[in-house]
């Protein structure tokens, strides 16, 4: 990782726990979910909800259901 | 009969008229445009009551307008105009009559009063969708075509059947929420299922929308899903099922995007997603979340009409369609993009935009109704359709690495559609109160509070981190992922043709027995054990027979019959 | 008038198929005219009929003067006035289409003045047969008119020659062995009650209700008039008839023969063997084997590749829709089974019109020929169109009313055989959805370059259809919306007859 | 009663040419033997013993009884002219079909029709 690199993520992170600081001191109950009144909750969602989105999608189902494109050729349509 | 004029389709199908007799003279002429003002200005004058005649002996109620109609006419109007104005550089006679005939029939539909009436304009739908997918001009189109087709056939099946028996168990004439558990109620519900294209019936929209122009798959984005969303609405509110069927919805489609390589089939696959929201919000039933499903509608019509509008132009501009062979293209398109932009924050529902005002409505009724897994499902799709739509695709279509695509320069009634679309999501994103006073339910809704904007922000910036790390692995690849439509293209099709084979009669049933029995089940063996390998084609029968079997069943048939009659009746 | 027309009625085609031909030998010019003249005239008599009994109620006539049980008689309700004029006005449009000439085949013989007027005859004659079969009221004279009206469309059938000659002969055998069972059931009825007239008939069987013989006769009977009507499973002469038939004659033969079958069996089953316990097994039967027969009619035409093939199908599809309503025997599936026979009749004849006419001028009969009809022939194509959705059963057009009718029917009958009925129908619109939009979408989406074999500079550019048969088709699209839109006032007009019909036979019966 | 059997068994023999042979001309004669079947019915329907033909002679009142019904017969004239006509056409069609196809096989004949 090059510095910038680095550079780069560090303002990342740093944007969004300021984010979640003023959430967090905002009140934030507002819909019952435990993630929008626990420190960080909304942020660790996101990063591991994407996560397990892209490891599931990529890793799993891509495998179990990907063909290539001329796989319904000659067959018989309707 | 003045009536007549204030009904917006009639505007539209006047339209169809005016193109008909232009039809050599139509590149160029923007009949729709004017026409679909038209009925734009004719709902914004404030139509109200109803306009009602007897036909062939059945009352008909064509505008029964209240504010839940009058919502969905309005935003139907609106994307029909920018449709027209988008595509009016290219479209054919053909193509602007069906397009015309197409929103006609949905602006006529969600005003419709009656089950008949109702029928009449939802098989319109479908008849002139299916019309507008042809005239993609491409076997493909052709061939999906006729997929979209058998799916919506039978769904116009259902609608029939269950409305045929609801009017015959002496139901209300008048649309209105069914009696549930019902057969009509379970039939017209599947109906409007497959038109909201709820999984696994849902195939027929991410098979066929990407086969359309590019004009086309504008229309198509807007009408079909968005009248069922009306259509569970008004005839189902608060039906529980719905709830969870929305929230897996909702993440189904995000979970096939995230794979999917074809853009417009990516976005596809969002529809699916996004009226997942509206599917859980008419089931959980709440005013708030009802009215949240209605303004999503409206949200999402608008935004998803820009994204194809913005694929569309990608598409205009180099011919090409495949993510992966995109790249590198933004530079020479620089509004188009900016406006995919818009389309794409709104549909992650960032706040400023207009996805945001109407989706977290959505969310914090589920909320509020402390369903707490929908809740969280439906912030999972959110999360999902920003890392697709709005990273992933703009990333390999328009940035990423350059191929030296070949750009064309886009027209300006096409930049010119994308530009009102993008101002209208930012419009009403900014002024929210435009669109909260024509909900129809009674609920009072904030959603620019600090925890809500903080909250989505963050999830937004963490997707995108994660995007950021994640994104050679998110590298589109050619091929293509089997969906629920392998279902009914091979072994449904096999089905059908064995029957056929049997129906034909005897003798082919012997052979098939003795002889392709054997093959066929080793080549279901050998498919099985190399998935990628294309299945093999038959060969139809010649379904005849000799007429000694017509006689010989003649025969039976005395035989049987009087063997039956002695049963019944002995001595 | 009232009183001469229903003699008219018969005797005009009889008469008139003896005199064509010899018009032909002798003048040759006039036959096409003489043939219309004939046609627009026995039309005009079913018309006078159809709004004489509309108006002042059945007619009963007496053959010679001689009246029932005794004499020969014909009889004039609202059933059998609407399915005369049914034919009467097909045989118009396809005397028109006669025009076109039937020879396809290259065997067959050319087309000479004779021929022409032997042709028309035919078909005269067989107009008469059917007309016959709707009007008599007596069993055996029914026989006699089948044996005509079959013999005459043999003729027709054939006159295609090639292949047509074999359709031609399987059909013969087929149908005469149907007459053979109808005759051999009619002997035992007569056996049984010394009686060949319907209303004398009906109302002596109760008192031989006892008799196993009966059961016999009914059965002898449905059977016979089952493959005619082709009910599955004995639909087997249908496809290569309907398909190897030459253009104008297939036009009408498709439209109305099997349908003025399953009227007879309507007649005899539903109205005058319906009370005893035969009659009503041999109709629920009819239910079930026309569930089947909607289902496979409708599989198979979808499995069909060529065009005319699967609108035979189709046919045998509908003509199993019919007969669940005959079967059923309610009053509004009785209109349901009416209704349908006559929008079937109406948008199929158009369809075998259009698609024979493109079928001999393409030089092939597959879907692919279609490609690119729309923009060379609008108005023929859109008229296509009207049919075919109205095979389908799109609102406005006839085809819709038909099957909500007997839908209606169907949940009104309920019990397995309701149910069975009602998803069987659902399930052939949907069928028919994908046959039909399959030819639309060549016809209307496609441009001739996408055929296979692509040789459109070879093909002129303008209408498909000569006039012979672009007007019947024309015509018959115009008619299948008009019976749409005025869909109830039809069931006003039937409806009373039959409930007063079946009223008077059972008021008969001691 | 015993000519009533032997229609029926007449009847059904015609029905399983009908059915079981391959030849169309077999199938042809067949069917002829099916619709003698029904004349035979028909006509020993009819019959009786010692009766005579119902024409009114000279001597006496006339005895019903004496009568056979005349009516069945008369029908059968009516048959048994479809029938022949029927046959006509059928054979006419036969030759065209032998000089056409060079055979009367119909399973062949279907073949050659694809």
């Amino acid at each position: 990782m090059s510095r910038r690199t680095v550079a780069r993520l560090g303002v990342a992170v740093a944007a969004l726990t300021a984010f979640d600081v003023i959430g967090f001191l905002s009140g934030a109950e507002h819909h019952g979910g435990i993630w929008n009144s626990v420190p960080l909750g909304d942020l660790a969602l996101g990063v591991l909800g994407a996560g397990v989105l892209v490891w599931f999608s990529k890793r799993i189902l891509k495998r179990l259901l990907s063909r290539p494109e001329s796989y319904y050729d000659g067959t018989r349509q309707p | 009969m003045s009536a007549l004029f204030l009904h917006p389709a009639f505007w539209l199908f006047i339209g169809i008229v005016v193109v008909f007799a232009n039809r050599r003279r139509m590149p160029g002429m923007p009949v729709g445009v004017i026409v679909a003002l038209g009925a734009l200005l004719a709902l914004l004058r404030g139509v109200e009551g109803t306009l009602e005649t007897t036909v062939a002996g059945f009352r008909l109620v064509w505008f029964h307008a209240d504010r839940l109609s009058l919502l969905f006419a309005l935003v139907f109007a609106i994307v029909a105009l920018l449709g027209f104005l988008y595509g009016s550089h290219r479209m054919r006679a053909g193509e602007t009559a069906a397009a015309l005939l197409y929103a006609g029939s949905a602006i006529a539909t969600v005003l419709a009063g009656d089950w008949i009436t109702f029928f009449v304009f939802w098989e319109a739908m479908a008849l002139s969708s299916l019309a507008l997918i042809w005239q993609g001009g491409t076997a493909g189109a052709r061939r999906a075509g006729m997929r979209y087709l058998l799916v919506h056939a039978t769904g116009g099946a259902l609608l029939f059947a269950g409305i045929a028996l609801h009017l015959a168990g002496g139901g209300e004439t008048s649309l209105g929420a069914l009696a549930s558990d019902s057969p009509p109620f379970w039939l017209i519900l599947g109906a409007v299922a497959i038109n909201a294209a709820i999984p696994p019936l849902h195939v027929w929209l991410t098979d066929a929308y990407p086969e359309a122009s590019t004009s086309g798959s504008v229309f198509l984005s807007a009408f079909t899903t968005k009248t069922a969303v009306y259509a569970l609405l008004r005839l189902f509110p608060g039906t529980e099922i719905l709830v969870p069927l929305g929230a897996a919805m909702a993440l189904y489609g995000v979970v096939f995007a995230v794979i999917e390589n074809d853009i417009r089939r990516l976005l596809g696959y969002h529809i699916v997603s996004q009226v997942g929201y509206m599917v859980a919000a008419v089931g959980i039933g709440t005013p708030l979340a009802l009215n949240g499903a209605a303004s999503h509608a409206f949200s999402h019509i608008l935004y998803k009409a820009l994204l194809f509008m913005g694929a569309g132009a990608a598409i205009e501009a180099t011919g090409l369609r495949r993510l992966s062979d995109l790249g590198g293209i933004s530079r020479q398109m620089r509004f188009a993009v900016a406006m995919y932009a818009v389309g794409a924050l709104s549909i992650s529902g960032a706040p400023l935009f207009n996805g945001f005002i109407s989706k977290s409505m959505i969310v914090s009724a589920a909320g509020e109704e402390h369903l707490l897994w929908t809740e969280l499902l439906l912030v999972l799709a959110a999360v999902g359709t920003f890392l697709s739509v709005g990273l992933k695709l703009p990333w390999f279509a328009f940035f990423g690495e350059r191929r030296g695509v070949a750009v064309r320069p886009l027209p300006t009634n096409l930049l010119a559609a994308m530009g009102i679309g993008g101002a209208l999501c930012l419009l009403y994103g900014l002024f929210p109160h435009l669109l909260y006073s024509r909900l129809p339910y009674l609920a009072t809704y904030a959603p620019y509070t600090l925890d809500h904007v903080v909250s989505t922000a963050q999830l937004l910036l963490a997707t995108g981190l994660v995007f950021y790390l994640a994104r050679k692995t998110l590298a589109p690849s050619p091929g293509l992922a089997l969906d629920t439509d392998w279902l009914y293209r091979i072994p449904l099709a096999r089905a059908v043709s064995a029957t056929t084979g049997a129906l034909a009669g005897v003798g082919p049933v012997v052979s098939t027995l003795r002889g392709e029995a054997v093959t066929r089940l080793d080549s279901a063996a050998r498919r099985l054990a190399a998935p990628g390998a294309p299945p093999r084609r038959r060969e139809s029968f010649a379904f005849r027979a000799s007429i000694g079997w017509t006689v010989l069943f003649a025969a039976v048939a005395v035989v049987i019959t009087w063997l039956v009659v002695w049963l019944r009746n002995p001595g | 008038m009232r009183e001469l027309l229903p003699g008219l009625l018969v005797a005009l085609p009889l008469v008139g198929a003896a005199l064509v031909p010899l018009v032909a030998a002798l003048f040759r010019r006039t036959t096409r005219v003489a043939a219309l003249t004939l046609h627009a005239a026995i039309f005009a008599a079913a018309l006078g009929l159809f709004w004489s009994a509309a108006a002042a109620g059945p007619i009963r006539y007496a053959v010679g003067g001689w009246p029932g049980p005794w004499g020969i008689e014909l009889w004039f309700d609202g059933l059998s006035t609407l399915i005369a004029l049914l034919v009467a006005g097909m045989a118009c449009f396809a005397s028109f289409a006669q025009t076109f000439g039937p020879d396809r085949d290259r065997t067959a013989p050319a087309s000479t003045p004779l021929r022409e007027g032997l042709l028309r005859g035919a078909l005269l004659l067989l107009v008469g047969g059917l007309l016959g079969i709707v009007a008599t009221r007596d069993v055996f004279n029914l026989f006699v008119f089948l044996e005509i009206s079959s013999l005459a469309a043999y003729t027709l059938v054939a006159s295609g020659g090639g292949r047509s000659t074999v359709a031609a002969f399987r059909y013969l055998l087929a149908g005469t062995a149907a007459g053979s069972l109808y005759l051999f059931g009619v002997g035992f009825l007569y056996a049984l009650t010394g009686t060949l007239n319907m209303d004398d008939l009906a109302a002596r069987l109760p008192s031989v209700e006892a008799d196993a013989a009966l059961t016999v006769a009914v059965v002898l009977i449905a059977v016979g008039l089952s493959i005619k009507a082709a009910l599955f499973p004995l639909h087997g002469w249908l496809p290569d008839t309907y398909v190897y038939t030459p253009t104008p004659a297939a036009g009408f033969i498709a439209a109305v023969m099997a349908k003025v079958s399953a009227y007879a069996l309507l007649r005899l089953l539903g109205e005058v063997l319906a009370g005893t316990t035969a009659g009503a097994v041999v109709l629920e039967i009819m239910i079930w084997l026309g569930v089947a027969g909607v289902v496979a009619g409708g599989v198979l035409a979808v499995a069909q590749r060529a065009v005319t093939r699967m609108l035979a199908w189709s046919s045998i599809s509908a003509m199993g829709m019919i007969l669940i309503g005959v079967g059923m025997g309610s009053a509004l599936a009785i209109t349901g089974a009416l209704f349908h026979m006559a929008a079937h009749a109406l948008a199929k004849g158009c369809l075998f019109f259009g698609a024979g006419g493109i079928r001999a001028l393409e030089d092939g009969d597959g879907v692919d020929r279609w490609a690119g009809l729309g923009s060379r022939a609008p108005w023929t194509l859109a008229a296509l169109t009207v049919a075919a959705l109205s095979m389908i059963g799109i609102p406005p057009t006839a085809g819709f009313f038909s099957k909500y009718y007997l839908l209606s029917a169907s949940i009104a009958a309920g019990g397995p055989a309701g149910i069975a009925a009602f998803a069987a129908i659902i399930l052939s619109s949907l069928l028919a959805t994908v046959y039909f939009l399959r030819v639309l979408e060549a016809a209307w989406f496609r441009t001739p370059g996408d055929a296979p074999e692509a040789d459109s500079e070879r093909r002129p550019p303008g209408p498909v259809l000569p006039r012979p048969l672009a007007v019947p088709v024309v015509g018959l699209a115009v008619l299948v919306l008009l019976t749409g839109i005025f869909a109830r006032p039809f069931e006003r007009h039937v409806l009373p007859d039959w409930e007063s019909g079946t009223a008077r036979i059972s008021a008969e019966a001691p | 009663m015993t000519t009533y059997a032997f229609a029926a068994a007449l009847f059904t023999l015609g029905i399983a040419g009908m059915a079981l042979l391959p030849n169309l001309l077999r199938k042809l004669l067949a069917m002829n033997v099916m619709q003698v079947a029904v004349i035979v019915f028909f006509v020993s329907l009819a019959f009786k013993d010692g009766a005579t033909v119902p024409i009114l002679g000279q001597g006496g009142a006339p005895q019903a009884a004496e009568f056979m019904n005349p009516l069945p017969h008369t029908l059968m004239l009516t048959a048994i002219v479809v029938s022949v006509s029927t046959t006509g056409l059928a054979l006419g069609l036969l030759v065209r079909i032998r000089s056409r196809f060079e055979t009367l096989n119909e399973r062949r004949l279907l073949d050659k029709l694809r």
